[in-house]
């Protein structure tokens, strides 16, 4: 049963099992087991993030694309959910419109980036994409009128998903019982979907075939497989999940900007996502999304806290100032690919199986 | 012995006019565009204007485009970590320049230039040294693995332009040119930016420089061949590692230089100006062809005439004329203008 | 004879000024061996190339059972028939041997667009690979990684790719070099096989003569890229294009 | 709940990090300083201490919205004062009304935030830009002036020059070009010639007023094609201390400025002055005046309500007027926006002093203004 | 017989877990030629890169003329006079023939005279000068890389299956070029399944399986005797040949 669930791809790892077990358990029960605005905020994010990092790896790690048009697409299902319910009036409807409108328009930009460069190597479609990425996020900028630029966008969501609507009186577990719950189990079950879907999809032929075209395209083409048709079709997918991945994010914000869903800082996050959690498998994504998600949030904290403890000594203080955080976030990124150069899954299943290597 | 060979002869036709214009077609081009834009600018002082300023911007883009090229084409390595070069060139660079308000402020081309040349030295010299470090400490371990070279040196990136933050503070640096290199000498009712002409000075010798160490020495070949098979060249007897060190921390220096120049441009300096200025650099890279001086040069300076004519014709186009020249020419030749190494 | 399973017309290809292969016109028929011989650089991989559409030709067609595929890409070829193995080994070198060669089989049965079964759940796949590497002797080797093998091994899965394909067209290009002579007729034994079963097409690129004297029904020579002879393999062998531009003098006498 | 009764919360959220780091940290100087001021250095109001919690957006919108949603929900804070960028005020004006407490924004110039995207919730400290561009046109609207604009081609750009036109209106110039290039253009030669070809021919003396958010400096380098060949002179805003060297190309250059340190004379300032000098052997700035502000408006707004509840404080705050480092402010009742004085200044040329000198060429009182109500 | 130019002692070499050499002791004695034979996999190959320094030998010594390279770095033992040409041939596909020439030239500009008997030996070089190495044949491939190791003086050459793709008449010249290289003074450790080119080059045999040296001796008396031939490499398709 889980077997299928899991497609087969088993963590074979009692650690890396525990690891995942726990992260489920803490993002299924979030709500209850840590209340608060701040830790909810996490939670989703991470849900979220997961998603888009899962769906990058199918890219990055089993298709071995290089792109950076990934935080575009994920743009594009955020904003199409944003548009909607600014458009439409306030309701379910919007919601699913602009979910499904976004995802189809990933699906096709991608169809059409692949299509025009797929023919040319990897590092040339990751710098084509770049420039792709850049000229859209202009152009979000540019049609203000429409995408209210780069103030972005507020918008209202169905009563029923925000704090406002309180579906039962009280408190169970210090968590009260509103609509800003429903819309966490919404993104929290939008996100786990995607992510199983994925895995179906990278351990099925179709997933071994981008493997084999990562390894050796000149032979995949030479036994039969159409490179090119295979290189488009996982970027389209891909494309289509992070922009599904968009369309939640939007709905847990009720907000949507060119920094916070088209952001090139977004694009570098998910990439370490995925490095840093393990390339060509999607339990990384997973680990990578939540360990950098948390990072993010927290490590200003502890930074906090170290700067106190070493003030008086020179430039360590400096160093330490919690608006430095991003330094450390690098040097531990950094870090993170030396130590454990297959991610924290290589490191936690010590190359069972010799994996795709890049 | 000879009469133990086979005689070998293939048959050779006649290569077509295109097969032989081929190699030429860039330059070509640039010419092409260059007219084009002098038949769309009625005004030609306008032209004239612009045409420089084009150049200039382009040779600009090539010093630190240059660079990376060099280390991107040759070594195979795409380091994004250029960028923080091109600020700590810059900050460097703009720092000693500030050390000597005595050689800038009055002024005199050669104590201007002087000082200027300082200012260079320090700053190639620091990025050099940083390149040294970055190639040991961050680069050496990921050859050949082009997604962790992105995302190893886009943590550098992200470290070097933190640790600007906390030597230079956060504040953006507005500076003042060298008097002599201020304002504008004004030709047949168009206004030549001095300080554009010293650019373009600046930009050729690079250019020549690179060309000649390429042409004349190993090199580039070892570097190259290097690249696909570091074994074999080693076999043959090249400490392949001491070479792509040297290569890197020229790059380095290279984009040193170039952040001097575009800081002295810009006038302001801030950690992130040289990831700013990566995109750019990125397509002039594609469009030249990777590892190609000679496309570097010529996509720059192509890059830099279209902007400004665009710019000055329909500013509204001005934001996709490079993505657009980008895509056109890949459709024309989808390895860019003259690739030294294939895309891998 | 019954009409040829594959058949070039006029089959050219040049780069830049160079004639790599020059109207090269020949049909092979079905059950028929043809050994390819040449010196280096005649043009028999180009050739080659051009057969199963790794390059363009310059002029001149490709026929499949008649069917004009000069356009085709590589993919569609392969699907419609054409199997070949390359001179330079050619793999998927981080993989198993094992799934190198279910990857063909799955081609073979089209699989490879489905994104919602699991792969581990296709058992004809993997017994249709188990059985190529049984026939080139590699089953002690199918969980190891490619890179792991010796040359000599890798040749041989090369050939385990092409059986895995069953093709209507063999296009062997020089499957010993490199390999031992106790481990060679493991390959060539196999190709015979193949010939006895029938039904197909066989090209063999070699420059091991007695392999081709044991082996091919027919010989054409290539020579700077142009079609220099074919025939029965004793008369070409004796004809003196081949004796001295290829053959030269035998090295035992030297 | 004891404690807490027995404090006051108020949370300053802001981009800390990122590429406004600079305006950040003399915000948040600032917000200290008037809290100090005005409770005499106590830090108290009728004895419940004043806790600020501090809140890094790092100019991230989402990141806005989360913790001002913390700061509400978990710290539950009186009311909460911040960010430095618009794009990350827009975002955080829903959840004040969602929480229906109190933001106070500072100093985010946007139009919207006092403008459609406005709610009852929301005060405003810094200027907006209409204030910005309505000062610089009454600075600049002389008898027979011809003035052309460059600003960048997205909302901030076009707003202000919508507004600066607007009002230029009511003045006697006239509006002859408007010129409007991508946001992070780095060459403006193609921009500057256009606008030359537009000015040659006409006479009368002739202004290129520059509105410009960020890098680029496009002022010295359509300087450096000297316009003075045609007549045309530069024209542009003051800004902070950091970009005032830039300036020293322009001697003599007019415009209008929000504040620089040695205009305002009274007795805020002139503590605010040297105490900052003391402190950071450095003079105020733009934000640090800003931020003072609204430290000033906190701890006014507190003691006129008598307390922290929500109503009370919006009860309070409409209509109040309060002194600040830049003189009298008065949040007006319609759109909570603080009316202001702004400065036109000449530029002087001192080597002495490493930045230009704006000197005040006549302070541009609330009357001065009508800046226009757009919620 | 005199102290040889190279000599492997007790040699150990693993590839990541694999154990692969276990003890190969060899001596390849100067200007003769040395003919390594074994059936595939036997570790021929991992034999040359371990002189050449490309794996590391876990244990053993390596002297080239009395010294232990077993430690230096590849090229370092190059330098020293170490020519190799390895099992893939090792071209660089990006560069032109000429450069690839250019660059096995480590100690200066290409000898003419050296250039023209290459010539000589392999016609298609001079043809392709100026081509992408990628763009060869085969067998075009093979002889740049044999040329490559023969465009400068070495003490030693390490030569792994040259005959590989050649055709009969270019194998022919290839023995007679490897002969004058022998003829000049070479010494040459050579790796060869084709028999008959052994046969006709070899001085001495060392046939390995395993990771171990299981015989060697004479040319001569190995040629002499099929039931050796048999038993140790299963030449049985050897028959006729010519
Ligand atoms: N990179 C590697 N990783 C693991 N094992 C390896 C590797 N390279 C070679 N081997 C193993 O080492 C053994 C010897 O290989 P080697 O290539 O030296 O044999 P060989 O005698 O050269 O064979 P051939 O005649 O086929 O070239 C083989 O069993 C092979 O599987
Ligand atoms: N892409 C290419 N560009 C230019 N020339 C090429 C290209 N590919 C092959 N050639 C030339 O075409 C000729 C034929 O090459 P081919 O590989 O077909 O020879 P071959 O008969 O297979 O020789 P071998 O027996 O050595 O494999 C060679 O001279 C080669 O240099
Ligand atoms: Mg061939
Ligand atoms: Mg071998």
């Amino acid at each position: 049963m889980l077997t299928r669930i899991l497609s087969g791809d088993m963590p074979r790892s009692r650690a890396l099992s525990l690891v995942l077990l726990v992260i489920f358990l803490c993002l299924a029960f979030a709500p209850f087991l840590f209340p608060g605005t701040r830790s909810l905020e996490t939670a989703a994010r991470i849900s979220v993030f997961i998603a888009l990092a899962a769906s990058y790896d199918l890219m990055l790690g089993y298709a071995g694309i290089v792109s950076f048009a990934h935080t575009m697409f994920f743009g594009m299902g955020a904003y199409g959910v944003a548009l909607a319910c600014e458009n439409m009036e306030r309701g379910f409807l919007p919601v699913v419109v602009g979910t499904l409108a976004g995802a189809l328009l990933a699906a096709a930009v991608a169809l059409v980036i692949g299509l025009f460069s797929l023919r040319v190597r990897a590092i040339f479609f990751a710098m084509i994409t770049l420039a792709v990425a850049s000229a859209v996020a202009v152009l979000v900028s540019q049609l203000s009128a429409i995408t209210g630029g780069e103030d972005g966008l507020s918008f209202s969501i169905p009563r029923e998903l925000t704090p406002a609507f309180r579906f039962a009186e009280g408190k169970l577990l210090g968590a009260s019982l509103n609509g800003k719950l429903l819309n966490y189990y919404l993104v929290f079950g939008g996100s786990l979907v995607i992510f199983l879907g994925l895995l179906r999809v990278v351990n099925s032929p179709f997933g071994r075939v981008l493997q084999a075209i990562r390894e050796n395209d000149f032979r995949a083409e030479a036994i039969g497989y159409r490179v090119v048709a295979f290189r488009t079709l996982a970027t389209c997918l891909s494309a289509a999940c992070a922009a599904l991945a968009g369309s939640l994010f939007a709905i847990w914000l009720r907000y949507v900007g060119p920094g916070t869903a088209m952001g090139f800082e977004i694009m570098i996050d998910v990439l370490l996502m995925v490095v840093i959690g393990g390339m060509g498998t999607l339990y990384g994504a997973a680990i990578g999304a939540t360990l950098l998600v948390l990072a993010q949030t927290y490590l200003q904290e502890v930074m906090a806290g170290a700067a106190e403890t070493t003030a008086g000594l020179p430039l360590l203080p400096d160093l330490l100032n919690p608006d430095r955080w991003l330094l450390w976030l690098g040097l531990l990124f950094i870090a993170s690919i030396y130590f454990f150069p297959s991610g924290v899954v290589g490191r936690l299943r010590q190359a069972r199986r010799p994996a795709g290597r890049t | 012995m000879t009469e133990l060979a086979p005689e070998h002869r293939p048959t050779f036709s006649r290569a077509s006019l295109a097969d032989r214009l081929s190699p030429h077609a860039p330059v070509l081009l640039l010419l092409a565009l260059a007219a084009l834009g002098w038949l769309a600018i009625d005004q030609q002082s306008s032209w004239l204007t612009l045409t420089v300023s084009g150049l200039a911007m382009g040779m600009m883009i090539f010093t630190m485009a240059a660079g990376m090229t060099l280390v991107f084409g040759l070594m195979d390595v795409i380091n994004f970590g250029h960028g923080a070069f091109v600020s700590v060139g810059a900050f460097v660079g703009v720092t000693a320049l500030m050390l000597m308000p005595g050689m800038t402020a009055e002024a005199s081309i050669w104590l201007n230039g002087f000082a200027v040349l300082l200012a260079v030295a320090c700053a190639m010299l620091a990025t050099g040294v940083m390149g040294y470090a970055f190639e040991r400490v961050i680069v050496r371990p990921v050859y050949g693995a082009h997604l962790k070279q992105i995302l190893v040196t886009m943590g550098g990136l992200i470290v070097v332009e933190q640790l600007i933050y906390v030597l230079w503070g956060p504040v953006e640096i507005f500076i003042e040119r060298p008097a002599a290199f201020q304002g504008a000498i004004t030709f047949a009712g168009a206004a030549l930016e001095k300080y554009r002409l010293v650019a373009v000075a600046l930009g050729l010798v690079v250019f020549l420089a690179l060309r000649l160490t390429l042409k004349r020495t190993r090199i580039g070949l070892i570097v190259r061949a290097g690249v696909e098979n570091g074994e074999m060249v080693q076999a043959l007897g090249y400490r392949i590692e001491r070479v792509f060190i040297g290569v890197f921390v020229a790059g380095s220096a290279l984009a040193g230089l170039g952040g001097v120049m575009w800081g002295l441009y810009e006038q302001v300096i801030t950690a992130h100006m040289g990831q700013e200025t990566m995109i750019l650099v990125f397509i002039v890279i594609i469009i030249g062809g990777l590892g190609s001086v000679e496309g570097c040069f010529i996509a720059a300076l192509m890059v830099g005439l279209l902007q400004n004519y665009v710019a000055f014709l329909a500013p509204k186009a001005a934001l996709i004329s490079n993505i657009g020249l980008m895509a056109a020419i890949l459709m024309w030749r989808p390895q860019g203008m003259t690739p030294v190494v294939k895309a891998k | 004879m019954t009409d040829p399973v594959l058949e070039t017309k006029g089959l050219t290809i040049r780069f830049g000024g160079h004639v790599a292969v020059d109207h090269v016109s020949c049909a092979f028929g079905a059950g028929e061996l043809t050994a390819i011989v040449g010196p280096n650089g005649a043009g028999k991989t180009t050739y080659f190339n051009l057969i199963s559409g790794q390059l363009p030709a310059t002029e001149g067609q490709v026929l499949l059972e008649g069917r004009d595929v000069t356009r085709a890409s590589a993919s569609t070829r392969t699907h419609l028939g054409l199997g070949r193995a390359f001179q330079l080994t050619n793999l998927f070198p981080s993989l198993t041997v094992r799934e190198n060669v279910r990857l063909v089989a799955q081609s073979k049965a089209r699989k490879g667009f489905d994104m919602f079964s699991m792969a581990s759940r296709h058992p004809e796949l993997i017994e249709a690979a188990d059985h190529a590497l049984e026939r080139v002797r590699l089953t002690r080797l199918a969980d190891q990684t490619v890179s792991a093998l010796s040359h000599g091994d890798q040749r041989k899965l090369e050939v385990a790719l092409l059986i895995a394909l069953q093709p209507r067209v063999y296009m062997f290009d020089e499957p010993t070099a490199g390999m031992s002579m106790d481990e060679a007729p493991v390959v060539l034994d196999l190709i015979a096989e193949l010939k006895a079963e029938g039904g197909h097409a066989i090209l063999l690129v070699e420059h091991k003569m007695d392999v081709i004297r044991t082996l091919a029904d027919r010989i054409i020579v290539l020579h700077n890229g142009a079609l220099a002879a074919d025939g029965e393999p004793a008369e070409v062998m004796a004809s003196a294009v081949v004796q001295e531009a290829y053959l030269g003098k035998e090295i035992a006498d030297v | 709940a004891g404690a807490a009764s027995a404090e006051i919360r108020i949370a300053h959220v802001y981009g800390k990090t990122g590429p406004l780091e600079a305006y950040a940290k003399q915000s948040h100087t600032g917000l200290m300083m008037g809290l100090e001021y005005a409770t005499g250095g106590t830090m108290e109001i009728d004895g419940e201490k004043i806790v600020v919690i501090e809140k890094d957006t790092q100019l991230k919108p989402d990141q806005g919205k989360a913790l001002l949603a913390e700061a509400y929900g978990d710290d539950d804070v009186a009311l909460a004062v911040g960010p430095v960028s618009s794009g990350v005020a827009l975002a955080m004006l829903p959840v004040a009304e969602e929480y229906e407490k109190i933001l106070i924004v500072e100093p985010a110039v946007a139009d919207s935030i006092t403008g459609e995207n406005w709610n009852r919730f929301i005060f405003r400290t810094g200027r907006n830009s209409s204030q910005d561009a309505i000062s610089n046109a009454v600075a600049l609207g002389k008898e027979g002036v011809k003035i052309a604009t460059l600003a960048q081609d997205y909302a901030f750009g076009r707003d202000g020059v919508a507004a600066f036109k607007e009002a230029l209106a009511g003045t006697p110039a006239e509006l002859v070009h408007e010129e409007y290039v991508p946001t992070d253009t780095t060459d403006f030669t193609a921009a500057a010639e256009r606008i030359f070809n537009a000015m040659k021919d006409l006479d009368g003396s002739k202004k290129l007023f520059v509105i410009w958010a960020g890098g680029g400096n496009p002022m010295s380098k359509v300087n450096a094609m000297d316009p003075s060949r045609f007549g045309i002179e530069i024209a542009t805003g003051g800004n902070i201390l950091a970009a005032m060297p830039a300036y020293k190309e322009f001697p003599g250059m007019e415009g209008a400025t929000y504040y620089y340190y040695e205009i305002p004379k009274n007795p805020i300032n002139d503590w605010l002055v040297e105490q900052h000098e003391a402190r950071f052997g450095s003079p105020p700035d733009f934000f640090t005046a800003g931020g003072m502000a609204a430290g000033l408006a906190v701890v006014e707004a507190i003691k006129k309500a008598g307390g922290t509840d929500t109503e009370d404080l919006i009860a309070a705050m409409e209509g109040m007027e309060w002194q600040t480092p830049k003189g009298l402010m008065k949040f007006r009742a319609e759109d909570h926006q603080a009316l202001q004085s702004m400065y036109h200044f000449k530029i002087k040329v001192d080597p002495e002093v490493e930045w230009a000198i704006p000197e005040l060429v006549r302070e541009l009182t609330i009357e001065d203004m009508d800046i226009p109500i757009r919620n | 017989m005199s102290e040889p130019l190279l000599r492997l002692e007790g040699v150990f070499t693993d590839i990541e877990q694999y154990h692969i050499l276990q003890g190969v002791d060899v001596a390849v004695p100067a200007g003769e030629v040395t003919m390594l034979l074994g059936r595939n996999g036997a570790g021929k190959t991992t034999t040359l890169r371990t002189i050449m320094g490309l794996w590391r030998a876990r244990q053993g010594r390596i002297l080239l003329d009395g010294r232990d390279i077993a430690a230096l770095p590849t090229p370092v033992i190059a330098r020293a006079g170490v020519a190799l040409v390895p099992e893939n041939m090792g071209v660089f596909s990006d560069l032109s023939v000429e450069e690839n020439m250019v660059l096995a030239a480590v100690s200066g500009p290409l000898d003419r005279a050296r250039l023209d008997w290459i010539f000589s030996v392999f016609p298609p070089l001079k043809t392709f000068w100026k081509l992408p190495a990628g763009n060869l044949s085969g067998g075009q491939k093979q002889m740049l890389s044999v040329a490559r190791a023969v465009c400068e003086e070495r003490k030693l050459y390490l030569i792994d299956e040259p005959s590989k793709g050649l055709a009969p008449a270019i194998v022919g010249t290839l023995v007679k070029a490897l002969k004058d290289l022998k003829a000049a003074g070479a010494t040459i450790l050579l790796v060869e399944q084709n028999f008959s080119m052994a046969r006709a080059l070899g001085d001495h045999v060392a046939v390995m399986d395993d990771g171990r040296i299981v015989w060697t001796g004479a040319m001569a008396t190995l040629a002499a005797d099929p039931a050796l031939q048999e038993k140790l490499m299963g030449l049985s398709m050897e028959g006729g040949h010519g």
